[in-house]
């Protein structure tokens, strides 16, 4: 029953997280909502690669572990890039307009 | 008292080993309980850079203390942490909720350092009392308190303190 | 034995969901961080047990760090104005 | 048995609640903190899956050091410019809610079909889990990572060393205000930072050495320094300085410089691009990386290129 | 079930007890200093309790040690944490 309940859980998770990345104008808002999301696929891969054996995979527990440290790394330049954003335009979101511009 | 007159921040170079010391022993010995002997060499190496580090944050005298009167007080501390607990576990669960919550100043008159730090930290976990605050000289201290007389286990813990550290004898005075 | 060390963990993880219902409804910024504190508290307890229970010693060393970090997050809501909350 | 179910029923729940309300709440600060809770419950949900490793990490990497970043992060907008910091939650999507059903849909999809594949009798793992038996390391994640995937470590440390140096190019070096978060009269920081910094060394030393036999590793180790770094960052006891030494620049580099010399050295005698000669060299540039990892993690934390100790 | 266990049994749930009161306080005290008393004081009776039931199973020094090592840290953390949470509490009520 554990994968089950596991995969059903990240799966509602990883919408949340789609929202969440949809409905967000703040940029940190957007980059915790791509946590949230990464965090939930990781789950999903490892019950998946997990089913029918012992334990979980060795192969796929050192992915994720690639893919969090991976994870962190990219949230760090992100918020970075935010701060810049911040300091020269005064806001923290990425609006339609601005889109326009480019 | 010599202690407060000395400028907040000093401490000598013999007292920050004698710190180094006491930080190492304490994590040779977690070493040995996370892996026994295995890697003593490698734990040895972890415990001198953690010591070391402990050493540069150091930012107050170590206080001399005797093993026995450390055990005394580690009886204190659990008998009181107990009662603390089983205390507020039952006026959690009582109907008619018996809490009177206030506010006291208290006047810390233990020497900087580890006498200070631990009265602030173990307030916490008596019968009734929480330390809410600290002046900014770092004197006074307000406590919040549950129910009226719950003060009175901040003086036992003031003197246990003092008796701990050797703070009521004479010759502790002239160090 | 096993069995009731199962139902700790889940009485203990009950708890925590009873806590942060104060969490969730403050009213003021401190009570939110009384989330940092519960959670610190209680989920040692869970990890501690969860070793015992499942027989992986190895989460002896995550309740460890699970301490750790509990002093450093809350040192890391100190540095926000006091008003921050309420933004 | 039920109450495993009910365990992990709850944790599920848990991890779905928390994240609705990370990105549903008023404020950007709560949602931070509620991330923060969120990588806990996470941390317990890789421990039902047996995956202590991951727990490690989670525990270290994506509630601790993740969520300080963004309360650093958040901490600078509000520096920088307190007035525009706010944001209003939610922006106007019409297609938010049904994307985000059908990502939902599409997600539990293909994870219920794949649990219910055939499973494989020779994946990668078996294989890996077969062959660990010849190379000294009791723990299969670490020899995934060195023995059989050392490529995709070597250039995650890559990725790092790319992170801090991207974010040292686009961002101007923060100020010593704007990393340090305390400064304060109470002298139980100073006796929690006096605990907590020792403690974290010896315990990422512990990891390091477990990691070769049980969980643990280079990277919960790395995350575990840097968790200490984070810690005497915010107290002011390490302060942001503008040009990195080179004892900061080597330290960086360290985890590749191990990995690629020891795994190109190693061609000079024969044998093939990245093959470890021994036990001595996981040792080795499990060390280096730790070092590398701890450090880069908190450099990244302070927003600068090289941090300075202050005596306390 | 041996005697050890008994005793094992009976630490724990006494712990779950005083954890269950720390909420329960959580709960119903009316300010956040009382709530800070009730967190702190029970929830760490409740970890001391469930760290002796578990000494008590494993019967291994080495296990006790980590327990009590971790029990430490966790009353460190407490008081930290409560100290801070109460001064902020504090000085923002001014």
């Amino acid at each position: 029953m554990t994968p089950t309940v596991f995969v059903l859980a990240a799966s509602v998770v990883f919408g949340v997280g789609v929202w969440g990345l949809l409905i967000a104008e703040h940029l940190l808002r957007k980059l915790l909502a791509l946590n949230v999301m990464g965090s939930s696929v990781f789950i999903i891969m490892l019950v998946v690669a997990g089913s029918g054996t012992a334990g979980p995979d060795p192969v796929a527990q050192a992915l994720i572990l690639t893919g969090i440290v991976i994870a962190v790394a990219a949230t760090a330049f992100a918020l970075a890039l935010m701060v810049s954003i911040y300091r020269e335009t005064g806001r923290a979101s990425i609006t339609e307009k601005d889109d326009d511009d480019r | 008292m010599a202690a407060s007159d000395v400028g907040k921040r000093s401490i000598s170079n013999r007292q920050r080993l004698v710190w180094i010391g006491q930080t190492f022993v304490l994590l040779a010995l977690t070493w040995l309980a996370l892996n026994g002997l295995d890697g003593w060499w490698l734990g040895l190496l972890a415990a001198s850079i953690g010591s070391v580090a402990g050493g540069l944050l150091a930012s107050g005298q170590p206080h001399p203390w005797r093993p026995h009167r450390l055990l005394g007080f580690a009886g204190f501390f659990l008998v009181e942490s107990f009662k603390g607990g089983v205390d507020v576990a039952w006026r959690a669960l009582r109907l008619d909720l018996p809490i009177n919550p206030e506010f006291h100043r208290y006047r810390i008159d233990l020497p900087e350092g580890q006498p200070r730090t631990l009265m602030i930290s173990v307030i916490s976990l008596l019968p009734g009392t929480l330390s809410a605050d600290l002046s900014d000289d770092g004197e006074e201290l307000v406590v919040h308190t549950l129910m009226p007389g719950a003060m009175a286990s901040v003086e036992r813990l003031d003197a246990r303190i003092r008796r701990l550290f050797s703070l009521d004898s004479p010759e502790a005075n002239n160090e | 034995m096993s069995q009731i060390l199962g139902l700790a963990v889940l009485f203990l993880l009950l708890n925590l969901v009873a806590g942060l219902w104060r969490v969730a409804r403050g009213p003021t910024a401190a009570d939110r961080m009384l989330a940092a504190l519960l959670f610190g508290s209680t989920t040692v307890a869970v990890l501690l047990i969860m070793a015992e229970w499942m027989a992986m010693p190895a989460l002896r060393s995550v309740a460890l760090l699970f301490v750790m970090l509990a002093g450093i997050v809350t040192i890391a809501f100190f540095g926000l104005p006091a008003d921050e909350d309420e933004r | 048995m039920s109450v495993d179910l009910l365990i992990d029923g709850l944790l599920g729940l848990g991890m779905i609640v928390l994240a609705l309300q990370v990105v549903s709440e008023r404020t950007v600060l709560r949602s931070i903190i509620l991330f923060v809770v969120f990588g806990l419950v996470m941390a317990l949900a890789w421990t039902r899956l047996q995956a202590p490793d991951l727990a490690l990490a989670e525990a270290a990497i994506g509630a601790g050091v993740t969520g300080a970043l963004m309360m650093m992060a958040w901490r600078r907008l509000l520096i920088i410019n307190p007035e525009h910091s706010a944001d209003t939650p939610r922006g106007r999507s019409a297609v938010a809610i049904p994307v985000a059903l059908l990502s939902t849909a599409l997600v539990a999809t293909i994870g219920l079909s794949a649990l219910n594949i055939e499973p494989h009798i020779d994946t990668a793992g078996r294989v890996a889990l077969d062959e660990m038996t010849d190379t000294g390391l009791g723990n299969p994640v670490t020899g995934v990572l060195l023995l059989f995937r050392n490529l995709d470590t070597l250039l995650e440390m890559a990725v790092l060393l790319i992170a801090l140096l991207g974010a040292r190019a686009i961002s101007a070096p923060a100020r010593p205000e704007e990393a340090a978060v305390v400064e304060t009269t109470t002298p139980l920081v100073g006796a929690l930072l006096a605990t907590l910094v020792p403690l974290s060394i010896l315990i990422a030393t512990h990891l390091l050495l477990a990691g070769t036999n049980e969980p643990g590793g280079a990277f919960q180790a790395g995350a575990v320094l840097a968790a200490g770094g984070v810690a005497l960052v915010l107290t002011a006891r390490l302060q942001p300085a503008k040009r990195p030494g080179l004892a900061t620049q080597l330290a960086v580099t360290a985890g590749l410089l191990a990995f690629v010399g020891i795994g190109v050295g190693i061609m000079a005698f024969g044998e093939t691009l990245l093959a470890l000669p021994g036990t001595w060299a996981v040792y080795l540039i499990e060390t280096a990386m730790m070092v590398s990892i701890g450090l880069t993690l908190a450099l990244l934390f302070a927003g600068a290129p090289a941090l300075v100790g202050r005596r306390a | 079930m041996s005697a050890q266990e008994w005793v094992a049994l009976v630490f724990l749930i006494a712990g779950c007890f005083f954890y269950l009161a720390g909420t329960i306080g959580l709960l119903r005290f009316g300010d956040v200093h009382s709530r800070l008393h009730a967190l702190t004081k029970a929830d760490n009776l409740g970890l001391m309790l469930v760290c002796a039931s578990l000494a008590v199973l494993a019967a291994n020094w080495r296990i006790t040690a980590l327990l009590v090592l971790t029990w430490l840290l966790g009353l460190l953390a407490a008081t930290v944490s409560a100290h801070l949470i109460a001064r902020h509490a504090r000085r923002v009520e001014k």
